[in-house]
């Protein structure tokens, strides 16, 4: 069965994205697909490489980072959230004339388009939130 | 189901303006809207304030969207269902909503209002029929 | 010796209002802003529960914020005063300290 | 034509729980997880009304955010079936959508 | 009040791993300790959950940090007001919650509890008695 | 009189530095002085430089950076949990080990000992968050 997965808050403040990690986890062991996770509101900013947690905390980026690697999991970040939170690749910094970016491997930024995308063709929809 | 055709409802239990979902909501149903999908917006809980008539963020420095729930009937997002329960709880009645219309092209473009005031159990029943849930 | 409380979620949503007037006391006062407003309008069920407040406490709203919310004035329950950011201050300056419900 | 609702905030501080309680129709599931797992527990101001539902719904709570919360699986509420992330998914995967109560 | 020492209050209110602000209002009680003013920390409504005895996170990857409030202690924070209004409607009693000792050094390091149960016209005028309160 | 102000969440996602931008204005404007405000929790994520809000928004960290600027008032991003949410100044990025920084102009990164400084050194303190 195929998952689309939407987490809709931020790393460490929030347990959505740990939530919505162990939940795709699981789902991939268990023979299931997920095709993709889409980052919404405060969930962009999962996909910083700037982030640097206590080294007796997990990196919630780079399990994220580890696990799309893995099982060729397409993590979007929405564009227009992340462009009001600061989270950007290095075409959009270019284009905005930031002069530095922060996206991490493994993560793309795209339109929410693909959020809806993922409703049509995935089987099941769930959301991490607050 | 049609190919291809789901029914997608974006429920909406929270205030505006206090937290950004309201806006981000919005932003979702805007850009759905352009897919052809069967679509429908719940209302409940403190998600009735989003609809509230009479918004004036002057003084705090915050767009007002509530407007543009008025404009989602030319995208074809005309299935506003609010729950009469939420409303009542929160001391307000369907005059306190702004009046969202749509024209329905299957009855020669008749002006026709978005809102759908439901029952709690009605509410359910829609919920439960729906393909696709997204909450914020 | 007095504090000045401060309520920023909706009453309806979350539990901080009730918990706030469970520990305020006599003569301290309650700001209602951010989605806290909706705590300060007429006809809602948790409406006498504040109104019956207002004689030993001192409320108010924030004015921004209930008009961003479609609240009007005449709308605001009976003892409730609403105030810009300059009062706010002010009410801040005028207590011993705050008291953040968040 | 089942839902599985999913309840991720604690009862006390937020009306995620009742609110779904009020949705969700017979036959369906709910899965209390995160925060959300205090609903799972016996002896609370809120246990009787989600006991009451053990009936015509399915209750579920992760296991894993029970114990992280030092509710030991003696502590839930009769009815409710302690699952971990593999079981969610499944109930995931065998009902025909999900709600979240955000 | 005594030149430069201030009564600061730590209010906890939410629960445990859900959120972070029991761990980061954790982090500035440590770092306050070193500044020698007069410390107390309330607990009430969800905030009493910090304290249950037997957490154990291995399930979800998220470090368990509830053995940190016995070591507050040694910093000579002491005074953990917990509310029991806030205990009963969640189920529990003060034998739920861990032991959390600290050495008295005016009473001859005699081993005493931190936490004081209190009830809520206890907690309220509490907090009326401080200068500074923080809320997490 | 001296105002301390605590800012507890994330800009746009949470009204609460909204709220605390037009508090401290309307106390620095009113005579009263504001001598720091400190960002904790989400709050870091105010003091990022990359954000870029859409045309007909405000501009959160525009507005704290001017104010700053005009009043003298000190922007105190804790560190701890600006390391946790990716938020670095150019000599974290450096310590780290990190190839790039994100923190606005006006901001500075410290401890938690600013905040508790705060409470010391100002008369009232006053939190903005969720």
């Amino acid at each position: 069965m195929k998952f689309g997965i939407v987490v809709s808050e931020g790393p460490y403040t929030h347990q959505a994205s740990d939530s919505a990690y162990n939940f795709a986890k699981a789902a991939l062991e268990n023979g299931h697909e997920v095709p993709r996770v889409f980052f919404y509101h405060d969930g962009v900013n999962v996909g910083t490489r700037l982030s640097i947690p206590p080294q007796d905390e997990r990196n919630i980026q780079k399990q994220w980072s580890a696990l799309a690697g893995e099982h060729n999991v397409d993590l979007v970040i929405c564009i227009a959230a992340a462009q009001r939170r600061g989270l950007l690749d290095e075409k959009e910094a270019t284009r905005q004339g930031k002069d530095a970016n922060n996206i991490a491997e493994g993560f793309r930024i795209s339109g929410l388009g693909q959020l809806i995308e993922m409703g049509i063709q995935t089987d099941r929809l769930i959301t991490f939130g607050d | 189901m049609e190919d291809n055709i789901k029914k997608f409802l974006y429920v909406n239990r929270k205030a505006p303006y206090g937290t950004i979902y309201a806006l981000e909501a919005l932003e979702v149903v805007l850009i759905g809207a352009a897919f052809d999908q069967d679509v429908s917006l719940a209302f409940l809980d403190d998600g009735v304030f989003q609809l509230v008539k009479g918004q004036n963020t002057d003084g705090i420095g915050v767009k007002n969207f509530s407007p543009t729930f008025r404009a989602l009937g030319d995208y074809e997002v005309t299935k506003f269902y609010v729950e009469k329960e939420s409303l009542e709880e929160r001391g307000l009645t369907a005059d306190d909503l702004q009046e969202i219309m749509y024209e329905d092209e299957d009855d020669d473009y008749a002006e026709k209002p978005s809102i759908r005031l439901v029952n709690r159990a009605e509410m359910a029943d829609m919920m439960a029929e729906q393909d696709v849930v997204l909450s914020f | 010796m007095a504090t000045l409380h401060t309520v920023n979620k909706s009453p309806f949503g979350a539990s901080a209002l009730q918990s706030c007037l469970n520990h305020a006391k006599d003569g301290d006062a309650i700001l209602m802003f951010e989605d806290g407003v909706y705590g300060a309008a007429q006809g809602t069920i948790i409406a006498d529960a504040v109104a019956a407040k207002s004689g030993s406490l001192s409320l108010y709203v924030l004015k921004g914020d209930a008009d961003a919310r479609g609240i009007a004035d005449a709308r605001l329950i009976e003892g409730v005063t609403p105030v810009d950011y300059a009062g706010f201050v002010e009410l801040a300056a005028s207590h011993d300290r705050t008291n953040n419900w968040l």
